[in-house]
């Protein structure tokens, strides 16, 4: 198991850095989010299609860039850095996923994967944000003999960003993976706790799907699940690493009583555990990055403890942020707070931390009581 | 005081309230004048002294009074409107005040004709309240006011404000404050709406640009600004009710109800955790009602000065636990738009809005660490911070 | 629901208080855990029976004060205070709970209840420390139609300083609460971990018992179980508000960097937030008191929510006790020790907090998932 | 170092050790023998200078040695028993020492036929350890000490102390320190064992009554004690293995094995806390890893001087778990006599002694706020402490 950086992957952090810097500073998020237009095109068109990132996962002979779960974290540790308003986590992890476990030989499904690694297209996983692996195939649509998609699914990530949606469906050959252009479905955006990252209800009424092939749909789905979740832990520890710096910046410029605020002892000591956490989250997300790039679905133990340690980090990186700028960090026009609804949201998302502790019980041999 | 005396004032003063309800019968007369009746005869806050709304009664028959009134469907001045009026500014015009002040400002800021709202916090002076940088210059029987101020609610509908600046840079920063009052009407005061995380502008940030303010406003001495202030925030503690807290009130309420009422949210580890919050909910309320009857037998205690600690902390864990309870619920927002609310309304809205607006609980009206200091020091008698910056002139702290 | 302590309150903790400076001071329980007596028999005599501590709960009718469980746990506030090596609980409360739920018009009930209340015996409730209020009547013990009881029970405590045991055993007639002289009983103390309440194993084989008469053998235990735990409540209190008293003293007085160490801001934040907790966990203890004294056995939710507050109030105050006073709080020789064993093992005690809170949501209308 | 040095290296290395093998079989030689002519054939510390048990090479090769040794059946010096000489008193002495003392300590230290122990804390000087009250008075070319130090591991088998003492209260603490190696034989010097809370007596008191330290046996400057004190402390930490440390190692293992063996201890509040501690010992054996890995590569973060803090919280979290979770079995203790244990042993004995035990975790070795200010003030850069203590004389702090 390789925890550290490798050369590759600190000089793909370093671009995408720079990128961000460039189109997604703080104030430029916050201006974006309450616009008619919450994500910014023009960043996605860089990052996805200039720099290559919406193709990492895709192999190069699909036209992607053959990278493995481990590049792909640390785009999202940059990422949730930046609360970048970007469909990545949506497209270029979930959807892409899906697809990577149907059957790539086929045309069809080869196409769209092309499609998306080039940046030419963008999709999103209809599925609720909130669904963790191992919840079993959703049963809230249903498509018939002719293809056509009926049912709703809400609380899709990325979904108003996307052209394409990967729909799990329960067809007459059982379930399945359908592609369905966005403008067949109604997406019905909705006001999202997380400003960064918007979610929408999607209602398909006989809307034309194209069942994508497949061995086992289910799981390929939730392989789809489970790599996103392991790389959910990289955004949250890129949320809680920008939190702590920010905060020990402000805190190391600060002054009140005649003191840098952040030579005050309670703090200090506060914002070491809070460096001894996301220290410890650091180990964890690469620990799940680097197993699902090694080991795919056999990862689950990497990806349960990575999710269920950094959900905690990173919304409590987030609120002792705010707590600890006082009244700024209350205020909307500092960023703080989109990082605090990031982290929140990310809590929720593909898993709360409580499911995961189950889920790991299983894995590890700690039955429940009763069992 | 002695049973006899004190029960010769109830009668005395329900006799007065009688004389002024005959006098000016609440369904035909407006309220305001009603409300101006009831001061000039002494029923406005009876333990103010006569000619200023009161009768120099023992502070504790204003509720006799109130009692009556309320009884005989009386206006009321609607006292959370004029909260800092009446909480803040009033007692310290009482105490500070000349005369021609306690004449002049008492009797509109008690019937509600005018509006006050409180110029203390700055963007750079938090917690370090002294450390203010708004200055006041003296230019002849005036003074020329420039700074800024923030987290100042009521200043949009305001028309007068209590206001502390700095008059001397050259003295250390608790010598050099001088306290006035501030007309919000000046064409130097800027009032914006300060938008909190939640979407919502509950507060303000003033801006005050050569705000000219004639030194009959000024309260207390030139210099003496931080003893008076000192006066006006003993008053802001917030007092302890009446009655009881009923068990599962609060935040605490919606979680249980959502538990109740949704079992598909339901699981081992969060049935676990609800019961573990609702403990520290309940025993948070008895905190608080233990004080309650601490103060009811006259006994008041120093646990009253954690119960603001104590309830930032449950609110605050409560409404985290609401939102990941909800699950995928607990991803939507009911509203960004950013609005003017009349108060803080934590049970009309949804859990995301509770989680959002109780982070404010543990920063507004002194953070939790400073209150944590103020437990260390003044409960457990442990040692000060040291201090640096006690004895430097003000222009020479660091910033 | 009164949380305030009376005038008579008061007097009684003086008087507690000021037999224990005398004859119990840190020092000298120290001296005496590791010795053959771990009991304070002269100590016993003067709470037992000059104070008459040991009837607070029996009515005036039959020897005892008539006093009420409010009563009592200012008395266990003291003794928890001063970590007592005496069988308060054991007996006043315990055993004695266990014998007013029988029929106090029987001469025997009511003479043993004499006897207890004088201090001339002191008795002992069979079960393990550990019961729980709410767990069943025990099986472990069984009587025949002579009334002779076989069985064992473990971690009993304060059997060894007891003349009587109050044994739940089920004989012919079903549950039943039977007297047995602890001369006709294998009373094997063992090495516990509380230094200061030393537990036992009880053996009996065909030891002879008296069935003391009762309505119903398994509420009157449960009834004492519910009471004593509502009361340990007040106990734990003392250890926490001992440890946070004795942790500011010390850290009041030592100097280290050339500042009154207490003076420190991190551990002032610390001392500060004990004392919140302890601040609760006083009117948490004393709403479960207030309960036991108004309304009996339908105190569940009060005495749950002591429990489940207190345990951990008196812990945490023993760990931040030990650790605040860095090395020498880790040292044999500081009594500090005496607390944290105490309150761990308190913590387990007539149920650990965990079981409360499980107990708590039945009585509160709050189901476990499934239900 | 170019890759084909190393080799040469490495292989002479190898050689020299063939040589002292055969020339000292180590079935056929005294344990105490062999290790002389290890020591004297510059293979004890292959990194310290010839003649001094060393060659001058690279540390980094001493494994190289270690391994022909260990292959060969060798006898070691167990350093477990001499891990004081060896990981402090013998850098101090390389680095501070006169030739004379060089030559006269390193090889008994090394062979452990001299153990030594060291004589730094006081009950008044712990976390502030250049607070120290021990007195060294000169007395011609010998040092008078009188005073009282404590925690000191081995005390009770040593021939050799490191001490430090004040030999000047007019200056200000740190300069008025000077260090020395005390002779554990001299009559004045009484060691009593310290009992802890476990009932073991790992440690010791070790009081000093006039004793009597010739001049020669000074380590470094007068008054230059605390720098000299620095280079031994410095080579305390704790020093990351060369092997991934397993999962579900640590103190875990026996709650996990509890919760496996035995059904009727789970109930659902448990099976989430410890999945939760499951996950914390994971997250932190996972930190540690990544350390490990930064130090394989030569590219060492700040991330390590936290592990100390993560295990020391993670060790007490799960041991008072265990406890709890045995429930009544937690109630019982093993043994309190006293005794004394050659090593902790977190594994081979109950719950509640790792309960116990694990206390001091957060206290041995720099408190868990000591270590607090370090990250905050060394990885995070925040401001020190205001210090009061710097500029005064030691004899006029106040104590």
């Amino acid at each position: 198991m390789n925890l550290l950086y490798s050369e590759v992957e600190d000089d793909l952090r370093a671009a995408v850095r720079e990128v961000l810097a460039d189109h997604c500073p703080p104030g430029a998020v916050l201006g974006r989010v309450e616009g008619g237009e919450p994500y910014d095109p023009a960043l996605w068109r860089v990052l996805a299609a200039d720099l290559g990132l919406a193709g990492l996962l895709v192999p190069e002979p699909l036209g992607g860039q053959g990278a493995s779960a481990r590049e792909v974290a640390v785009v999202l540790e940059e990422l949730g850095g930046a609360v970048a308003p970007v469909p990545f986590l949506g497209s270029a992890v979930l959807a892409t996923s899906a697809l990577l476990g149907c059957d790539t030989e086929d045309a069809g499904v080869a196409g769209l994967l092309g499609r998306l690694a080039a940046g030419a297209e963008t999709a999103a996983l209809a599925v609720p944000l909130s669904t963790a692996p191992g919840s079993g195939f959703p049963a809230g649509v249903r498509a018939d003999a002719a293809g056509r998609l009926s049912g709703t699914v809400t609380s899709v990530a990325d979904a108003s960003a996307a052209g394409v949606l990967v729909v799990p469906a329960t067809g007459p050959g059982g379930p399945g993976l359908y592609e369905v252009a966005a403008a067949d479905a109604e997406v019905a955006p909705f006001v999202s706790l997380d400003l960064t990252r918007p979610l929408a209800d999607v209602r398909l009424e006989g809307a034309p799907g194209r069942l994508l092939p497949s061995g086992d749909a289910a799981a390929a789905l939730d392989a789809a699940l489970l790599t996103g979740a392991g790389l959910l832990a990289s955004e949250q520890l890129g949320v809680a690493q920008w939190c702590l710096d920010e905060t020990v910046r402000y805190l190391g410029q600060r002054h009140q009583f005649g003191r840098v605020v952040g030579g005050f002892q309670s703090l200090k000591h506060r914002l070491a555990d809070l460096w001894l956490e996301v220290v410890s989250a650091r180990a964890a997300a690469r620990a799940a990055a680097d197993a699902l790039a090694s080991a795919g679905t056999a990862a689950g133990v990497e990806v349960r403890v990575a999710q269920a340690y950094l959900s905690g980090v990173a919304v409590r990186a987030a609120e002792e942020g705010v707590q600890l700028h006082g009244g700024i960090g209350m205020t909307w026009e500092h960023p703080l707070h989109l990082y605090l609804k990031r982290a929140k949201a990310d809590e929720i998302a593909l898993g709360t931390p409580g499911r995961h502790r189950a889920a790991l019980g299983d894995l590890v041999d700690l039955p429940a009581a009763g069992h | 005081m002695p049973q006899e005396e004190s029960r010769a004032g109830e009668e005395e003063l329900r006799r007065r309230a009688r004389d002024v309800l005959a006098a000016y019968p609440p369904e035909g007369t407006e309220d305001v004048e009603f409300l101006r009746a009831r001061f000039d005869a002494g029923l406005a806050w009876v333990h103010f002294p006569e000619g200023l709304g009161g009768l120099g009664a023992p502070r504790s028959l204003q509720a006799v009074v109130d009692a009556e009134f309320t009884a005989a469907g009386a206006p009321d001045n609607d006292p959370r409107r004029i909260g800092i009026g009446l909480g803040m500014a009033a007692p310290t015009i009482l105490r500070y005040g000349t005369p021609e002040q306690q004449r002049r400002f008492l009797r509109p800021l008690w019937t509600g004709e005018e509006v006050w709202c409180q110029l203390f916090s700055e963007p750079g002076a938090g917690s370090d309240l002294a450390g203010l940088r708004t200055r006041a210059v003296r230019d002849g029987e005036t003074w020329v006011v420039d700074g800024q101020k923030v987290w100042t609610s009521s200043a949009h509908n305001a028309r007068w404000a209590i206001l502390i600046a700095r008059t001397d840079a050259e003295v250390p920063k608790h010598q050099g404050i001088t306290y006035f009052v501030c007309d919000m009407t000046d064409p130097g005061v800027e009032v914006r709406p300060l938008r909190q995380i939640t979407g919502e502008a509950e507060f303000n940030e003033v801006f005050l640009t050569g705000v000219r303010i004639p030194d009959a406003h000024r309260l207390g001495a030139v210099g003496d600004g931080w003893r008076v202030a000192q006066a006006t925030l003993m008053n802001e503690r917030v007092a302890i009710g009446g009655t009881a807290l009923p068990r599962e009130g609060g935040m605490i309420a919606s979680v249980a109800a959502a538990w109740r009422e949704r079992p598909e949210l339901r699981t081992p580890e969060l049935h676990d955790r609800l019961l573990g919050l609702w403990v520290e909910a309940e025993v948070t309320r008895l905190g608080a009602e233990r004080v309650r009857q601490q103060l009811a037998v006259g006994a008041p205690g120093p646990e009253g000065s954690g119960l603001k600690l104590a309830f930032a902390r449950l609110n605050q864990r409560v409404s985290g636990f609401e939102v990941e309870l909800l699950g995928e619920e607990g991803l939507r927002y009911g509203d960004w738009t950013m609005v003017r609310p009349e108060k803080v309304d934590f049970y009309g809205r949804d859990a995301g809005y509770r989680y959002l607006r109780a982070k404010g609980n543990s920063i507004e009206g002194g953070t939790s660490e400073i209150l944590r200091n103020i437990v260390a020091e003044r409960v457990l008698g442990l040692p000060a911070e040291p201090r640096t910056d006690k004895d430097v002139a003000w222009k020479d702290l660091p910033r």
